[in-house]
């Protein structure tokens, strides 16, 4: 064999092996999307009570508590806020995120924070002007799992533990419609029992 | 060609000479390059066919490893080794790898190694397709397992029904590898049908007209073609389908928008009953040549045999809709499909009497192959009576769904896949190697096997009657089915000791087996008249086929020589295409040189499909690369250029 | 020829229910039949097999036969074929094939008259009671003119002996499928689908029944009881069923009312005769009544029930209810309450 | 043991190339045409499967698609198929500079069939795939024979560029009447289904 042919053998090898060593670090971040924790602590952390209606603070800047929710990343706890969502009927005020009485949860304006510490504030203490505190209600391992998918409905999540839809009829933020229709969308009702 | 003419044998010795320049001349041609350069460009059927074999195997040991982890939580009742969640991932990667990494594919490996032999070609009809399909075959592989061991193992079933599969109850990325290893593996099983197909229809040896070819080439046929129309469907609905609800929210399987979870079982079942036919069928085709050769004679009612291949592969699409008699069906149309499942009975039985006649009239050696073909009737019949019982609608209401279902199709797919696979791997290990495979190890892997397939599958019948349904990960210990689960754990590892038998077997038998030259078991057919291993060429000269055993004057008494068609050129890699019908023969068609394109497009494609488990655009992007990758793959180089209108232009 | 059949069945029947394992506490089992659906497949699985086991017996022996007479033949040293051989493989060969046609086509037309005796009972008095499949529990549903009078239960499903049973059946969440070894049948649980499967207890007993469709993480453990009554004790269980939740008699039973009210169990169950009234959980208004809890998976004890209260995912991982951290006084206190909703 | 070979003939005199049935890639092509015919048939029967799913086809609140853009491409495939004769039979007789620039035509037209389509897609469907089992049946069969007309592009462009460049030897003549056929193929199949998605919800 010529070196020639050794050489390009050699590289070969070489794509070979980092092409292998790519693909196999590809599923690494797989780990945390697909646990399935049944029973657990729910994210450390104490959730930020304070919430601030004013940007105006006295004295030098203060830190604000960022709580993360390892929920966010977990594909199973946002399924299952999901579920948890239509169970104690978030929809009767938010609808499938789209808003009615409540505020859309699906938008980027949020009145209260987005970050998950407030969210779960929000969902534990209650806001004014018809939020109930749920408090004492919700086990505050179900809680964070809600404030998981409604981050992910707002797009706050990593996409990659968001499921694309649910089983239900659609609803639509502005921001997301890619592509206007040219007519208005409007729902549809399937025949309830579609056979004997 | 059916009067010899008197010409000069050419192996007369003083044409050893030019013989050697001529083998020379043909090695240089058509050998593959060494190293991992050869690795990745060759285009040798035999050598990808080598590849896919144990690499089928590879997975066929991974998966049944996630069978005996099941089995061993199932051995007691209430077991806390595995939990429901690492379960329901151990056994549908278990069904997915068994079903589309092992059962289809190794039966598809097993044909590009030995159909363009048994047809008397120098490759397969499209080399690099055929490259492309393992490659493609491998990352679907590779990324069902690699799921598997980070825990993003695919968890809804091997038949994944929506709605538990779809996005709202599948969480994260685990049925994307599911859909997404299919596409995969639904590519490389068409294009290897694709080129079994064209390699059995256009480049059969002279003189091998239809009422000629081998039994085990007509089942590859009819299995191509059923692939062509079955995997489609499941293609379709799991990449178009499924994905695609999945990851940009389609609606097909969303009740609240139109959409039927119904639909999919249409279309799986479509693909998965066909596919049960498209496993076994070869494997009716291995049992014809394990018995031809070691009964001494040609398997008796040949047009018959065809004939019920035929109309098995047809029948086989009237059968899905008996998955789904649980189903809010009509009452009408489950008739039709009870008859259809009934009536498919025929035809094989037609082909196990045919071959209990054969062994009558013929002279059987019991040789480890023909156990295993023995012990594929003694298995594949419980299956297949089992199987005309759940044709019965109201029967198959009390079992479908439990352990007499997994005892039913195990029985089906042990008998009709596994056995004549490994006879066949007794038969042709000789051909592939060079050497023979121990028999005193034969017996005993034949005998645990046929030993752990009953003591694991038979018990299951039992406990699908006594209630037990399938997919459970533990039971209560008031169910009293303990004890059967045991014996079934037991079988299991008979099973697992049988199959390390066999590993062990290939392993010493590579380095110390008999030698076995060309023809060691005095068979019929093409395949056994080249030199073992075949040379990369297969074949100095074109054989001529002059009967139905080419290779034998009347039934068991080898032919005293063979007839040849000369003119091929040695210095170019040439095949000879012949008609379809008569083999007569036609053109010398320009075969492709070697490259390492088709693993490039592979890889690429390979990009797209698992990138498109997190983003669509990946379509877009793969496209881009893929098409790259097909551009220089179909780009001529001019080497070897033939009849040449126009040269190349050089730079402007 | 019927008499002997059912002779021969009966025999085989002792013969695989003497496997050690064939005989489980629990009357769950395709050939232990109790109603005519079951017992009329359970003929047919016996006729099947006795014919399955001929025909095995028959292609196996010929098998033997052949192997054996064609190596006496190589031993004796005629290296020819037997005489008249393709006659009389030809023969042979279609004389199976006629055989096999001729036992399907009898196996089919056999089919088909089971087939004709499964015909839903929608003009003849029959019961109706719907069920609803979810993760991974039975809503079992007896409705009523009068929709005060319909009850809602869980994981049990009561029935009369001696009249057909019709059942609705569909699921909130994924495919289930319901069935009932014993009686016979079985039928998937689609959402958004409305089907209907009918069998009949001709015994009073208690028969098991598992989800019998992959449904997920806990598919194993999503059993229901089936238990059929004398029609008049029935009528007895109904009426008692309707009745609203006996309101907490003393005062430790009071505080677990309490808790159960304020804390998060009722944010998913109802209690009959409560503010509890949410059906996203099994319907508790009659629990203590229940042989089990946690659908087939516990046996209702009061250990149990405390078990599953406090650490559900223990039990069934994976299961939609949540862990509760009571106070060991909370804990008493609703499980006096619970137990008094007979 | 190795048994003595007899030569009975010579193939030496055999032609290196052949056309249409005698040619072993034809039967390739048509082995992929059956493959990816079928799985529009299939899409085609999904279509259908859907529609009993809803009252009105399509349903409530959605316009029907236009027909100017698809009804165009239509015209348009139908108005290549000379084209497609005029390319198979410069391939059988070897006309290598007819060939070329006949296929130099087909590679512009197929660039225009690709845009039409997402024209199709984007402006004539008034639906989007997400927005309902409907939005999604018309973009699956939509979807499906794009991928198809994209291949086409594909083959067509690099067919075209081996007759400009080189090598082209006799055997590339009945691979560009292969282009031809599958052609063919790509237009024929596409009328049923233009019928079925831009027709349909017209009829029922």
């Amino acid at each position: 064999m010529s070196s020639h042919c050794a050489d390009g053998a050699r590289a070969a090898g070489r794509r070979l092996l980092v092409g292998l060593v790519l693909a196999l670090m590809l599923p690494l971040p797989a780990c945390d999307r697909e646990e399935r924790r049944f029973s657990e602590a729910p994210p450390s952390g104490a959730p930020s009570n304070v919430v601030r209606m004013s940007t105006l603070q006295p004295g030098p800047a203060m830190m604000t508590s960022r709580t993360s929710n390892r929920y966010d990343e977990n594909a199973y706890a946002v399924s299952q806020g999901q579920r948890l969502y239509a169970w104690y009927n978030c929809a009767g005020c938010h609808a499938n995120g789209g808003g009615g009485m409540g505020p859309p949860l699906m938008d980027a304006e949020w009145i209260y924070g987005s970050e998950p510490g407030q969210i779960f504030a929000t969902i534990m203490q209650g806001r004014p002007n018809g939020m109930p505190s749920w408090a004492g209600r919700i086990p505050s391992s179900q809680a964070w799992q809600i404030v998981a998918y409604v981050r992910s409905m707002a797009a706050l999540t990593p996409a990659s533990a968001r499921n694309s839809r649910a089983d239900h009829m659609m609803t639509w933020p502005e921001s997301q419609i890619m592509m206007e229709p040219k007519h208005p969308v409007q729902s549809f009702t399937p025949p309830a029992a579609v056979q004997p | 060609m059916t009067t010899h003419a008197p010409a000069a044998a050419v192996d007369d010795p003083q044409d050893a000479r030019r013989e050697a320049e001529e083998l020379a001349l043909l090695e240089r041609t058509w050998a593959p390059a060494r190293g991992i350069r050869g690795w990745l460009t060759t285009t040798d059927h035999k050598a990808i066919a080598r590849r896919y074999v144990v690499t089928t195997f590879v997975f066929f040991v991974l998966a049944g490893l996630n069978a005996v982890l099941m089995r061993l939580q199932l051995s007691r009742p209430e077991m806390t080794l595995i939990g429901p969640d690492r379960y329901n991932q151990l056994f549908t990667v278990h069904g997915t790898a068994m079903m589309f990494l092992f059962a289809v594919p190794v039966m598809q490996a097993m044909a590009i190694y030995l159909v363009p032999l048994m047809v008397g070609a120098r490759n397969i009809s499209f080399p690099r397709l055929n490259a492309f399909g393992y490659w493609m075959f491998l990352i679907g592989g590779v990324l069902l397992f690699t799921s598997l061991y980070v825990n993003t193992g695919p968890d809804a079933g091997w038949f994944s029904y929506v709605p538990l599969s779809g996005p709202e109850y599948s969480a994260g990325k685990r049925t994307d590898v599911w859909a997404q290893t299919v596409t995969f593996t639904e590519v490389a099983g068409l294009v290897a049908a694709v080129e079994l197909l064209v390699t059995i229809l256009k480049t059969r040896a002279p003189g091998m007209t239809l009422a000629r070819i081998p039994l085990y080439v007509w089942s590859i046929l009819v299995t191509s073609l059923m692939i062509v129309f079955a995997f489609p469907a499941v293609a379709m609905a799991s990449t178009m389908m499924l994905a695609m609800d999945r990851l940009v929210a389609t609606h097909f399987f969303n009740q609240a928008e139109g959409g039927d979870p119904l639909l999919w079982q249409h279309l799986f079942w479509f693909f998965g009953h066909p596919e049960v036919y498209i496993m076994f069928i070869p494997g009716l085709g291995f049992v014809s040549s394990i018995v031809e050769t070691f009964s001494r004679r040609k398997v008796f009612g040949y047009p018959v045999m065809v004939a019920s291949l035929l109309v098995t592969g047809f029948v086989a699409f009237g059968l899905w809709v008996h998955h789904m008699f649980a189903t809010p069906i009509p009452q009408l149309g489950r008739s039709f499909f009870t008859a259809a499942s009934v009536l498919i009975a025929v035809p094989t039985g037609v082909q196990i009497f045919c071959w209990i006649a054969t062994i009558w009239s013929g002279r059987p050696k019991l040789t480890t192959a023909m156990l295993f073909a023995i012990g594929f009737i003694v298995v594949f019949t419980i299956g297949g009576l089992s199987g005309v019982m759940i044709a019965s609608v109201p029967f198959d209401l009390q079992v479908h769904d439990t352990f007499f279902i997994v005892a039913h199709f195990h029985y089906v797919i042990l008998g009709g896949v596994v056995f004549p696979f490994f006879g066949a791997v007794y038969l042709w290990f000789p051909k592939i190697t060079g050497r023979l495979l121990s028999e005193r190890l034969g017996r005993w892997h034949v005998g645990l096997f046929f030993a752990g397939t009953n003591v694991a599958f038979f018990p299951m019948h039992l406990l699908g009657l006594d209630g037990m349904p399938r997919r459970i990960y533990t039971y209560l210990p008031e169910t009293g089915w303990g004890n059967l689960n045991l014996l079934v754990t037991l079988g299991a590892t008979i099973i697992v000791a049988s199959v390390a038998v066999f590993i062990v077997n290939v392993l010493v038998s590579l380095r110390h087996g008999v030698r076995a030259g060309e023809d060691p078991w005095a068979a019929a057919t093409l395949e056994w008249a080249t030199p073992s291993p075949p040379p990369s060429y297969n074949f100095r000269h074109v054989p001529v086929c002059e009967s139905r055993a080419p290779l034998w004057s009347e039934d068991g008494v080898p032919a005293a020589a063979l007839p040849v068609m000369t003119g091929l050129d040695a210095h170019k890699r040439q095949i000879l295409v012949t008609t379809v019908l008569d083999a007569l023969p036609d053109n010398r068609h320009k075969h492709p040189e070697d490259t390492p394109w088709p693993f490039w497009m592979a890889a690429s494609l390979g990009v797209t499909f698992i990138g498109a488990i997190f983003s669509p655009w990946f379509y877009v992007w793969g496209a881009g690369l893929a098409t790259l990758a097909f551009a220089k793959w179909a780009w001529p180089t001019g080497k070897y250029a033939e009849d040449l209108v126009m040269p190349k232009r050089g730079p402007r | 020829m019927r008499r002997r059949l059912s002779a021969v069945r009966r025999q085989l029947s002792a013969l695989l229910l003497s496997l050690p394992a064939c005989r489980g506490a629990l009357d769950q089992s395709v050939l232990e039949s109790a109603g005519p659906r079951a017992r009329a497949v359970e003929s047919l699985w016996w006729f099947a097999l006795v014919v399955a086991a001929v025909v095995y017996v028959a292609t196996v022996g010929a098998l033997a036969w052949a192997v054996v007479g064609a190596r006496r033949r190589v031993a004796r040293g005629e290296l020819g074929p037997p005489a008249n051989e393709h006659r009389r493989m030809t023969l042979a060969v279609a004389g199976g094939t006629a055989a096999t046609v001729a036992i399907l086509f009898t196996f089919f037309f056999y089919d088909l008259s089971v087939g004709r005796t499964l015909r839903p009972p929608h003009e003849r008095a029959h019961t109706l009671v719907q069920v609803t499949g979810h993760q991974w529990w039975w809503e079992v549903e007896y409705p009523h003119a009068v929709p005060s009078n319909a009850v809602s239960d869980a994981n049990e499903l009561h029935i009369p002996t001696g009249r057909p049973v019709l059942i609705e059946v569909t699921s909130r969440d994924v495919i289930h499928s319901l069935w009932i070894p014993n009686l016979g049948g079985k039928k998937d649980l689609i959402p958004r689908y409305t089907d209907t499967i009918w069998f009949q207890a001709d015994r009073p007993g208690i028969y098991r029944s598992q989800c019998a469709e992959f449904c997920g993480l806990q598919h194993a453990k999503m059993a229901l009881h089936v238990v059929a009554h004398e029609p008049g004790e029935y009528e007895t269980w109904l009426q008692q069923a309707r009745m609203p939740a006996r309101a907490p008699t003393d005062t430790l039973a009071a505080r677990g009312q309490e808790i159960f009210l304020s804390g998060s169990c009722a944010l998913c169950h109802t209690i009959v005769g409560t503010p509890a009234g949410s059906r996203v959980g099994p319907d508790l208004t009659h629990l203590a009544s229940r042989r089990t809890i946690a659908a087939g998976t516990l046996p209702n004890t009061r250990g149990n029930l405390a078990a599953w209260i406090l650490d559900p995912q223990r039990i069934k991982p994976g299961a939609n209810m949540p862990s509760n951290a009571l106070s060991p006084a909370d804990l008493e206190a609703l499980l006096a309450y619970l137990q008094s909703l007979k | 043991m190795s048994r003595p070979r007899l030569p009975v003939g010579d193939v030496g005199h055999l032609p290196t190339h052949a056309f249409h049935n005698r040619d072993m890639m034809w039967w390739g092509t048509v082995s992929f045409i059956a493959i990816e015919g079928f799985t529009l048939v299939l899409t085609a029967t999904v279509y259908v499967y859907l529609r009993k799913n809803f009252s009105t086809w399509p349903p409530e609140g959605i316009a029907r698609p236009d027909l100017v853009a698809p009804s165009v491409l239509v015209a348009l495939m139908l108005a290549s198929l000379p084209l497609m004769r005029m390319i198979d039979r410069a391939s059988r007789a070897h006309d290598l500079m007819r060939v070329r620039h006949l296929l130099t035509v087909a590679t512009v037209v197929s660039l225009a069939f690709n845009l039409l389509r997402i024209w199709e897609l984007t402006q004539s469907l008034n639906v989007r795939w997400d927005t309902n089992a409907y939005g999604s049946a018309q973009w699956l069969v939509l979807g499906a024979h794009g991928t198809l007309l994209l291949m086409q592009y594909v083959e067509t462009l690099g067919m075209t560029l081996i007759f400009w460049r080189g090598p082209v030897e006799k055997k590339h003549f009945s691979d560009a009447s292969d282009v031809a056929g599958y052609w063919f193929f790509i237009v024929l199949s596409w009328l049923p289904l233009y019928l079925l998605c831009f027709w349909g919800p017209r009829w029922f």
